[in-house]
């Protein structure tokens, strides 16, 4: 193995063998420590939450990972190439120059017996961020969200002065058996925190002023298509336990899901609402 | 009461989100006679290391016996294993990646466990590693010595980002970024491994096929390696999907749930098809060129090899058709690999057939005498070599059914709970 | 720490050490007596290797004190006077599995004995004898200081392929 | 494995057995085992698991009476001189040709017992320490210092006595002759053969008693078409004995081992 | 609590790191590969000074010189004397593992030494008139023989039985053209090795024999008659009876006998061996000189054979097994005994032999342990006085037969061996062959002392031959056969001879090969129904004994060939009818 050990010949098969092998050892050893390094690197530069939010959408089914422009049927079928986030986007830029987003004709905030205001944002993720007066973005979860959750046993909010990153996890809510983390529509700074009662979780000063905070949000005539296509998912997600239950009738959703019906698996229904696989 | 309460949601937290799993205690009555069968294969294993290979009934005719035949068996249905990473990460074919994870806890599962059985195999363990400091790099079995234990690092490397997905363990956010990075490099990986795997399965023919004293194993062949290397090379190659089809096929028989479609079975199917059809033609090919040239110049007639009963020529029927050229076809006609029986069938027949082809290179070699003053021997393996066997076998499932209850195996599992049962997309089929 | 472990305290677990039977001093002997290694480590006709000398040698010249020093009176009372072997270990003493012509290399190649042995010859007292607790071999079969080389498998071939008499293992090997 | 030095005349160490003059006594099994120090079989060894360098196998023509004719052959490692079958499947260099002296030696304490040159060898002259050596109490006093005893789970074969070689080179170099010429010395077999079958010698040597024989018209080798071009050479002058280095031709004749 | 355990995770993997940077973990794998090297149990071999020492073998009549190789005074290696004028240099299997007798497990190590004696006075003080006191000597002429027999010449009722024969009867295999065996295992422990094998050239060897016994295989021409029909082909030859009615017999063709008879006339001479209905040609069976002995020795009881003793006769017995040739069954024995409680003394180093019917065991040393002199081999022409000097010194407590005889019967004897060489010193005659230097002188040369040194430090004497010996004949007792029905005893038994008992590293031999019938075992055709390997019984009118079955296809159906060992002999002698049942 050394060339010192008893039996080592410089000759082609010693040096084409153990060149082989040292080569491999080499590599696997290269491999390793790339992925360290380069894993130390991103916890240091805090892309931990970034890195797992993008883990979590590459492991969504493709059906869940599709573009905004896809629900306002600008597009067949597109997937997102940027995990929900539009800022760096050049097609929505594109998209959103070319036909700009109609306004709604008559503010219809009553949706499939839900509310979703139009003076606030809706993240993917049901949670809305609503500028406020004084700078700060006030975050919620959606009417369908508060209603998948109902009222949760235990909700973690990070404190004031904690560091939000859009897509990253905003605080963590756990009902029955199911436990999810909510996704944070905004980069920015916790000022205060609320709670399910106060009908917000988090105030938030942003990182980025007006509209470019914003940009990856929905908005406006984007909400409708999308929640129905959400009621869509959320049906699949409770018809192998409970059939084609809910509101294939178009009914109105009950305030407390979770407690209406026990016998689905809400952990699984919650992390497909809640985009966490 | 409590605490077995406390003691099922400890157990929850780790079963992935979404994917439903049988309750612990009814894990635990399938586990236990596996665990069992592991301890009484301990045992044996341990009787052979302590009071030494009298344990056995190999002698000095049948210097290798059942455990190197189930090994080059093993290895052999490992090979999915890599095969599997070579075709998604290097040829691209996406639709495999609904089982590489199972290939390589398969693979991982096989190396391990025929690297065990050959710690106990050799007859001074203390020593192994003086094929390393002191290889001799034109024998076989150090070219197998070194491709299997690197591989057998790669498989490990490889499992890794498997066990950290875990949904608990990724929480922690040392693992969840080490998974996210190391998963980028894992073509490097597959890379590496194919490479390493083409070279053992190869040289663990190679093993036999340079045997020039056992005129009925020795093969000519290019440069260094006998034909019989790239035989094995080719039948692992063809085997290892087939292991893999018959595995989740299993699975999803005991778990009573569907984990991938059946185009990617399918997809299986055929790439171990028509691999097994180039396998059976090549060895056509060699079997002929060794019974008209290269047995008879060593002054064997070949059909000598087959007129000591039970080993008949009913052997090479078996292997190359019956267990050969039938799975092949099996496997290749697209309206039989549609029904889910013939499919796996034929992927039976083809892991059969290597078997089968392992055994006759192993047992039947050395049962056959070369001196005319010989006779002809046989072996029955010893209930401890039996038993260390079966513990290769207990701890393969019980890795394989732990790695299915708390890591993600199937990624399509989730996707297919909520889908009714519903016909491939065509557009799978015909791709490749 | 670890380090520390493996580098200091390893090697004083892995030896035990035991004294020899006599605190012999090859420097007297060699200057006062003039004596030559071969003297008393001689061969035998057969050209085998006697290797340490037994007491009747030794009586020859020590039948009587010949000194007044301790060493001396004790060699005397415990081994010469009762006629008692001196259980001398030897350190150079090599495997079992080996087999080691001295003929070959003293008497053939010509050999200086302090290539191998060292400078013993001139040493004034008896290093404790280290075992291995393991393999059960010396310690100084492993480099020791004040010697060119050791005397593993190792420094063997290293000698051997310089002068091209590496042939195969049962060269030297029994 | 080696770097033959130039100067070396190199012999090539062989035998001549006449399988005509051997009665099969058993004196070269016993003076092997006394030689090499191998221990006496362990109570659950037979024939298959034994531990016998030299092996005298008894053959016959497998005719019937009075047409009945009986050899005995004496087999131990062939020494194979091209493309040495264990040689090159030994994954850590147990075994080697030393060029010197033409002999295929084993080194136990290299080897790890994967028994892969058991496999290789068509002579089936290899054999495995299945058990540990023991030998009955004070029995150990008789062994041979000249050999070393091996452990449990080793291949060992024989070396054509080494522990004589060495002995011989040992006398050679204390005589003061140069290292450059092959040693004489004779392995136990040869020594013992009370009817002089065994002929031990230098090969190269042309003028040496196993050169000569080794010549003659009625001297074969084992399996000589497998071109392993083994060193121990028999004769005899019965042609049927001389069929017997042929491959086995089953059916042809009957069962014929009972050595 | 998570960071506490983080730490731990952290500090192990450090230190594990880190210990792979020392000597440590290296040094471990070493060194546990070192220690296989001298895996427990193995024995390191004593080193030392390596001498040759010389000695001649007593296992067997043949004595044939030996060499020793040893490491201080230890015997490691055993081998015959180059240009030995008898044994030429051979040393067949059993002599060659020699030096393990010392160390049989099975050896017997102590023994009723005081109430043996006490019991032989007591017997021999109660020996009546018609009863005797014996000593069974298994191998006469030696010079402990002579003790023997002086010593039951003291006795008022002594008497000196051997098994068989004359010793004096010596064959000159290089005068005999054609060797006509019946059943003699000519090749295979019958005479010296070493002198058959340097005859074998010069003869034409007939084997008649039942079984391919080795001596079969191995002989010019091997006739296969039915067991226990050798006589009637003798007499066939001998002319007694037609060849037809030897062909009924024996199983052979008419022609073929006639054919044998034929070749008997053209080729002599004939020298005939186990039978004697034939006699053999003139000069090759010839009387040969007596080992010369000390005058006074000559007043000793005469050596009979157990057939001339009475039944019932015999009070007390001993029986010196140290040195055996031949075995008589126990039955033959047993019958000459005394009815009421007969002293039966055995001296013997294994229990395997008289030692199961003897009411006392003495322990005896072994060779290379003891002195004992060699009386000259059948086919050694020529007297000769050999020792079989001690290369190693026996354990304490061990009996030497020759003297507790003669004290039993209150005879002084002095150091016998010693006044035997001086005696024959005395005569003058012959020459005196020296091992360590393969060279002989003239007896005259050489003075009392250096002939005593050297034949004790490895030579022989051997005489000056007759220029006209006069003739003698061979005698061969038949065994008696009790005849028995064939429908019980279905098999006839042929026997084989090893040495027991026997070295362990034998097993090469007996089972880690089949070269040879191991000792207990029998060989039956495989058609016999039992499985390889497998106890058995074998069964004959006198009784029953445990045995291994190996098969072979080359023992005939209705033969069962049987290894001796002294539990079979008992049994069976050659043709009495058997049978081997499974257990």
């Amino acid at each position: 193995m050394l060339p010192w050990n008893y039996g080592f010949h410089w000759n082609l098969g010693h040096i084409i063998f153990l060149g082989a092998f040292y080569l491999v050892l080499s590599t696997l050893a290269v491999t390793l420590f790339a992925a360290a390094r380069r894993s130390r690197r991103a916890i240091l530069d805090h892309r931990v939450e970034q890195i797992g939010w993008h883990a979590d959408f590459h492991e969504l089914p493709p059906r869940d990972r599709v573009c905004r422009h896809v629900l306002t049927g600008e597009f067949k079928s597109r997937e997102c190439p940027h995990a929900f986030d539009c800022r760096e986007c050049e097609t929505h830029s594109r998209l959103i120059e070319r036909h700009p987003l109609k306004a709604v004709e008559e503010p219809e905030e009553d949706l499939v017996g839900m509310t979703f205001p139009l003076d606030r944002y809706y993240h993917r993720g049901h949670t809305w961020a609503r500028p406020e007066t004084d700078g700060t973005v006030t975050i919620g979860l959606d009417d369908l969200g508060s209603r998948l959750l109902g009222k949760p046993d235990a909700i973690e909010l990070p404190q004031a002065g904690a560091h939000l990153e859009a897509n990253g996890t905003a605080f963590r809510v756990r009902k029955g058996d199911a436990d999810v983390r909510v996704l944070s529509p905004v980069d920015g700074e916790v000022v205060a925190a609320g709670g399910p009662d106060s009908g917000w979780y988090l105030k938030v000063r942003p990182a980025a002023a007006g509209e470019a905070a914003f940009r990856h949000l929905l908005r406006g005539a984007e909400i409708k298509p999308w929640l129905l296509r959400e009621m869509d998912r959320l049906q699949k997600a409770l018809s192998p336990s409970t059939g084609a239950y809910t509101m294939a009738d178009g009914g109105v959703l009950v305030a407390d899901l979770t407690a209406s019906c026990p016998k689905a698996d809400w952990d699984a229904v919650c992390g497909e609402m809640f985009l966490e696989p | 009461m409590v605490r077995q309460g406390t003691a099922r949601q400890f157990d929850k937290q780790f079963i992935a989100r979404g994917s439903s799993r049988c309750s612990a205690p009814k894990f635990l009555l399938w586990i236990a006679p596996w665990a069992a069968l592991l301890l009484f294969g301990l045992y044996s294993a341990a009787l052979c290391l302590i009071k030494g290979l009298n344990q056995t009934n190999m002698d000095n005719r049948f210097a290798f016996g059942l455990w190197i035949f189930l090994d080059l068996t093993v290895i052999a249905l490992g090979a999915g294993a890599f095969f599997t990473g070579f075709l998604l990460y290097i040829l691209k074919v996406d639709e495999l990646r609904s089982v590489i994870n199972s290939a390589v806890v398969i693979g991982l599962v096989c190396y391990s466990g025929a690297v065990c059985v050959l710690a106990v195999d050799v007859g001074q363990p203390l020593r192994a590693w003086f094929t390393f400091w002191y290889p001799n790099v034109h024998s076989m079995l150090t070219e197998v010595t070194f491709c299997i234990s690197c591989y057998l690092t790669v498989l490990a490397i490889e499992y890794l980002p498997i066990v950290l997905r875990n949904r608990k363990l990724r929480q922690v956010p040392a693992f969840l970024v080490f998974e996210f990075e190391l998963h980028k490099l894992i073509y490097v990986l597959a890379g590496v491994g194919t490479f390493l795997s083409f070279f053992h399965q190869g040289s663990l023919g190679g093993l036999y096929g340079v045997l020039r004293g056992r005129p009925f194993a020795f093969r000519e062949g290019l440069a260094v390696w006998p034909s019989t290397f790239f035989l094995f090379i080719i039948s692992a190659a063809a085997v290892g999907p087939s292991f893999m089809l018959l595995t989740t096929w299993l699975v999803e028989k005991i778990s009573r749930k569907r984990l991938v479609r059946p185009a990617v079975l399918q997809l299986l199917g055929r790439i171990s098809g028509s691999l097994l059809a180039v396998y059976v033609l090549a060895k056509s090919i060699d079997t002929l060129v060794w019974i008209n040239r290269t047995s008879p110049e060593t002054g064997f007639q070949a059909w000598q090899y087959y007129s000591w009963k039970p080993f008949g020529s009913w052997i090479l029927v078996a292997e190359i058709g019956l267990c050969g050229l039938l799975p092949a076809l099996m496997l290749l006609a697209p309206k039989l690999r549609r029904k889910t029986g013939w499919l796996v069938t034929g992927a039976f027949l083809a892991c059969l057939g290597v078997a089968l082809n392992r055994f006759v290179l192993t047992v039947q070699t050395l049962a056959l005498p070369t001196l005319s003053f010989d006779r002809f021997m046989s072996y029955t393996p010893s209930w401890q070599e039996t038993g260390t066997f079966l513990a290769v076998v207990a701890y393969g499932v019980l890795v394989y059914s732990f790695s299915f209850r708390y890591f993600q195996l199937f990624p399509q599992e989730r996707e297919l709970k909520g889908e009714m049962p519903k016909v491939e997309e065509p557009e799978l089929v015909g791709r490749y | 720490m670890a380090l520390g472990a493996g580098w200091l305290a390893f090697p004083r677990v892995l030896y035990r050490s035991r004294p020899q039977p006599v605190n012999f001093s090859h420097k007297i002997h060699a200057d006062k007596a003039g004596a030559k290694c071969e003297d008393c480590h001689s061969f035998r006709d057969d050209g085998s290797f006697a290797g340490m000398p037994t007491l009747d040698k030794c009586s020859s010249c020590h039948a009587a004190p010949m000194g007044t020093t301790a060493t001396e009176k004790s060699f005397i009372d415990d081994y010469v006077t009762p006629n008692r072997e001196p259980q001398w270990a030897a350190y150079a003493r090599q495997p079992e599995n080996v087999s080691f012509s001295h003929a070959a290399h003293v008497k053939r190649a010509r050999m200086a004995c302090k290539t191998c042995h060292g400078n013993t010859g001139a040493s004034d007292s008896l290093r404790p004898y280290q075992i291995d607790r393991i393999s059960g071999y010396s310690r100084d079969i492993w480099k020791i200081p004040g010697r060119p080389h050791g005397m593993k498998m190792a420094d063997c071939v290293s000698c051997h392929r310089q002068k091209g008499l590496e042939h195969s293992c049962l060269d030297c090997h029994k | 494995m080696t770097s033959a030095n130039k100067s070396i005349r190199a012999a090539r160490y062989g035998m001549t057995i006449d399988v005509d003059r051997c009665n099969g006594c058993g004196a070269c099994m016993m003076a092997c085992a006394v030689e090499n120090n191998v221990p006496p079989a362990h109570e659950g060894a037979t024939d298959r698991k034994g531990l016998t360098w030299i092996r005298v196998f008894k053959v016959d023509n497998g005719e019937e009476y009075p047409d009945r004719r009986t050899a005995f052959v004496p087999v131990m490692c062939q020494h194979c001189g091209n493309e040495t079958p264990c040689v090159h499947v030994c994954p850590q260099q147990a075994v080697d040709v030393d060029p010197a002296t033409g002999v295929v030696g084993e080194m136990p304490q290299r080897c790890l017992g994967c028994r892969y040159c058991m496999a290789a060898c068509p002579y089936h002259a290899r054999y495995f320490n299945w058990w540990d050596p023991a030998w009955p109490a004070g029995m150990e006093k008789t062994l041979n210092p000249g050999v070393t005893p091996r452990m449990r789970g080793v291949v060992e074969k024989c070396n054509l006595c080494h522990g004589r070689w060495h002995a011989a080179k040992e006398a050679a170099a204390a005589a003061g002759k140069p290292d450059t010429e092959p040693v004489d010395y004779t392995p136990a077999c040869a020594e013992v053969c009370p009817t002089a079958a065994i002929h031990f010698g230098d090969l190269n040597d042309a003028t040496s008693v196993v050169a000569m024989e080794a010549g003659k018209a009625e001297s074969f080798r084992l399996l000589e078409r497998l071109n392993t071009q083994p060193k121990i050479y028999y004769r005899s002058k019965r042609d049927w004995v001389r069929e017997i280095a042929a491959a086995p031709q089953p059916g042809a004749r009957k069962e014929k081992a009972r050595g | 609590m998570k960071t506490n355990r983080r730490e731990i995770l952290m500090f192990a993997g450090g230190s594990a790191v880190g210990v792979l940077f020392t000597p440590a973990p290296w040094r471990l794998i070493t060194d546990t590969a070192l220690w296989s090297e001298n895996w427990p149990g193995i024995p390191a071999p004593a080193r030392g000074e390596i001498r040759a020492r010389f000695t001649n073998c007593s296992l067997c009549p043949a004595g044939c010189a030996v060499r020793a190789r040893c490491v201080g005074d230890q015997p490691v290696q055993l081998s015959g004397v180059t240009g030995h004028p008898l044994s030429h240099g051979a040393l067949c299997p059993f002599g060659i593992v020699g030096h393990h007798l010392p160390h049989l497990p099975a050896r017997v190590k102590e023994g009723p030494l005081k109430e043996a004696a006490a019991a032989l006075a007591d017997g021999i003080a109660k020996c009546g008139p018609a009863e005797s006191v014996a000593v069974l000597d298994l191998r006469p002429s030696r010079t402990a023989s002579w003790t023997y027999r002086r010593a039951m010449a003291a006795l008022k009722n002594g008497r000196y039985v051997t098994p068989s024969g004359d010793t004096s009867v010596a064959v000159d295999l290089s005068k005999a053209r054609t060797v006509l065996s019946f059943g003699v295992p000519v090749l295979d422990g019958w005479g010296t090795p070493g002198n058959v094998n340097a005859a074998r050239t010069g003869f034409h060897l007939i084997q008649v024999d039942p079984v391919e016994s080795r001596t079969a295989s191995m002989a010019d021409r091997w006739l296969r008659v039915r067991p226990g029909s050798e006589d009637a082909l003798a007499q066939a030859l001998a002319g007694r009876i037609t060849h037809a009615a030897a062909a009924d017999t024996t199983g052979l063709t008419v022609p073929e006998i006639a054919a044998l008879a034929k070749e008997l006339e053209q080729n002599g001479p004939v020298l005939v061996l186990g039978s004697s209905r034939l006699a053999s040609g003139s000069g090759i069976v010839i009387a040969r000189r007596e080992t010369p002995v000390p005058e006074e020795w000559k007043k000793a009881a005469p050596a009979e054979n157990l057939a001339s003793l009475p039944d019932r006769s015999v009070r007390v017995l001993m029986i010196d097994e140290s040195a055996s040739a031949e075995y008589l069954s126990w039955n033959a024995i047993e019958k000459k005994l005394v009815g009421d409680n007969p002293v039966v003394v055995v001296f013997a180093c294994s229990r395997e032999g008289y030692a199961r019917h003897a009411n006392y065991v003495l322990p005896v040393g072994v060779y290379p342990e003891v002195a004992d002199d060699i009386p000259p081999a059948i086919d050694s022409v020529a007297a000769m006085f050999r020792i079989s000097a001690p290369l190693v010194s026996p354990p304490a407590g061990m009996v030497k037969p020759e003297e507790f005889v003669a004290a039993a019967a209150a005879l002084g004897i002095g150091d016998t061996l010693r006044e035997r060489a001086d005696t024959i010193h005395k005569t003058g005659r012959g020459k005196l062959f020296t091992y360590a230097d393969a060279k002989s002188q003239a007896l005259k040369d050489v003075s009392a002392d250096n002939f005593w040194k050297a034949l004790n430090a490895g030579g022989c004497w051997i005489d000056e031959l007759d220029s006209k010996p006069s003739p003698a004949r061979l005698t061969t007792v038949a065994p008696e056969v009790r005849p028995a029905e064939e429908s019980e005893l279905p098999l006839a038994v042929v026997l084989t001879h090893e040495l027991t008992p026997g070295s362990p590293l034998l097993s090469k031999l007996y089972r880690e090969s089949n070269l040879r019938l191991a000792p207990g075992r029998v060989a039956l055709n495989p058609s016999c129904g039992l499985d390889d390997g497998a106890p058995a019984v074998l069964e004959t009118l006198l009784g029953k004994c445990r045995v291994g079955v190996t098969l072979d296809a080359a023992i005939p159906p209705g033969v069962v060939q049987a290894s001796a060992s002294p539990a079979l002999l008992d049994l069976c002698a050659a043709g009495v009818r058997a049978k081997v049942v499974r257990v």
